[in-house]
């Protein structure tokens, strides 16, 4: 059984490459039939736990069921030389070789994205030069502005589907209680418990929301007053000594 | 230079024209005033003895980096000669999102635009276009934006209210998306 | 430091963040670019050579000065600054792509990935990362992206050829696989 999930996976060809690293198989003189029967074999043990396999992962599996058959098929040296097609087996080779390339280069990139963040660039200096700065330096209309708040409305509606899929997912306590404090933002300072249980699709999520709650009242985050049979929460206002001055 | 006083020097740098207080300094070195002031004077020394084009002055206890004022003609020339800047995609969605959504955080502008703007929003702030409006009562009390008067300049609107409502955007978009 | 190197050090301060290119350098100076970049590996030179909190670099052409990386812990503990964020893997091996292979397409793109990444895309394209750069003549002239000056940027790069060949990694990756 493997221990590691599709999650931790960029894709098939990246699972392919894991399989072929931890199987041990060649990879310049590959067996397909042996790479297919493993890659199957995560899949099916990934559907098994009921872990959602994107269809990218199911597409690859096909291709490789179709390397493995044709291999199998009864060759026609003629057929296969007049057509000239590439060897499915190299193609694929090929498309591995060129994704580990790309994969290897991400390590380099990380390295320098996070050491660029370590060093800062000062604001431009506007008091200094107050009396010689133009008057307008930018150029636009409300067209621009409108036509650029359509853009955000459309990738807000063609992200919602993903983000509901992921709020049916199992959430940890901390995910949940990123979301309650965002939630909270926008309710009165003080508010019924069950407004935190609105948007809880499951009985599981509403278990994980109320753990969340109980942490966030250890934290100090939130106080609670009983009222009858209702439970009141508080947000609590004491400041946690962020001011966003230098 | 010695090792405070460089440090002092990035710090300056970073702060820009708002500069630093000795005290502010001395809790973030955790090291003493006299000490401070000792190694804001090596700062002064260091730039004094150079032909520089930065400066760093101490005005009232307020330590800060400052460009040499030979140095203004031709920053005036620069500005003069610089085309207009055409705003990047990014900048104007980020404007929109807060024209529409104003007063707003960074925080909620991140949720809309589904990654990060801390250094748009400082951009956006030191071309003037927004501006800090307060603090929000959410826990952490973030900053709270809005859009500014060379906005409304800029984008030729006499209030905002000449925008069209969110619903029309939307209408029109989904539209957009299926023919 | 020659005057000419004195005053690209004052304007470099002014503008800040958003650096300078080596044209408009030499459009404010009204000299030849040879001389721009002489002054700049002059400054480069005087800033290296000393114990200094404040860096001068040059990336994808845009001159600009920077804080001194040690200097991070200090400004992080002053000015709050919040946790530097990671890039996901997804997203990196993305922008390689389109950093070796620009300009490309989104199914090209898709193929080396082996996973649909229109979404990526325009997260990457939000963040100023990527861009449009006309359409392909492939059927139905699908749009062709390539990396913005921001990429150079964020990663520090010169030019696109600090990137190790794709040549001699694909040698050292092959061995890695097998040992």
């Amino acid at each position: 059984m493997f221990e590691v999930t599709i999650d931790q996976f960029r894709g098939p060809l990246d699972l392919m490459l894991f399989l072929i690293k931890e199987k041990k198989l060649d990879l310049f003189n590959l067996d397909i039939a042996e790479l297919t029967l493993q890659y199957q074999n995560y899949i099916t043990s990934m559907q098994q736990l009921n872990l959602e396999v994107a269809s990218e992962y199911l597409s690859e599996l096909a291709g490789l069921i179709e390397y493995k058959s044709k291999k199998l098929l009864p060759r026609d040296k003629t057929v296969l030389e007049a057509a000239a097609v590439e060897d499915p087996k190299e193609s694929l080779v090929r498309r591995l070789l060129e994704y580990q390339q790309f994969k290897d280069i991400t390590g380099q990139l990380q390295d320098r994205y996070l050491l660029r963040q370590q060093i800062y660039g000062k604001a431009l200096s506007r008091k200094e030069i107050e009396d010689v700065m133009p008057d307008l330096l930018v150029e636009g209309n409300s067209y621009d502005l409108i036509r650029a708040m359509k853009k955000v409305m459309v990738r807000v509606s063609l992200q919602q589907p993903f983000e509901t899929k992921i709020a049916a997912r199992e959430l940890s306590v901390d995910q949940r209680i990123d979301m309650l404090r965002r939630m909270i933002n926008r309710f009165p300072a003080s508010f019924a418990l069950e407004e935190c249980f609105a948007d809880c699709p499951d009985i599981h999520l509403v278990l994980i929301t109320f753990l969340a709650v109980l942490d966030m009242i250890r934290l100090g985050e939130l106080l609670f007053t009983v009222d009858g049979e209702q439970i009141y929460l508080i947000r609590s206002t004491s400041d946690d000594g962020y001011n966003g001055n230098y | 230079m010695t090792d405070i006083t460089v440090i002092i020097e990035g710090l300056l740098f970073i702060v820009g024209e708002q500069g630093l207080s000795i005290e502010q300094l001395s809790a973030t070195l955790q090291c003493s005033e006299q000490e401070v002031l000792k190694a804001v004077d090596e700062l002064s020394v260091f730039y004094k003895g150079f032909n520089r084009g930065i400066q760093c002055v101490n005005f009232g206890g307020q330590v800060k980096l400052l460009s040499a004022s030979f140095i203004h003609p031709y920053a005036q020339h620069m500005l003069s000669i610089q085309k207009t800047r055409q705003l990047s995609q990014s900048a104007l969605e980020t404007l929109a999102i807060i024209a529409y959504k104003q007063p707003i955080t960074r925080v909620e502008i991140e949720e809309i635009r589904g990654v990060g703007c801390d250094i748009m929003l400082r951009k956006l702030q030191a071309m003037d276009l927004i501006r800090e409006k307060g603090r929000s009562e959410a826990p952490g009390r973030p900053i709270l934006y809005e859009v500014t008067q060379d906005f409304m300049d800029v984008f030729q609107l006499m209030s905002l209210e000449e925008l069209p409502k969110l619903e029309q955007i939307a209408n029109s978009s989904s539209q957009e998306l299926f023919d």
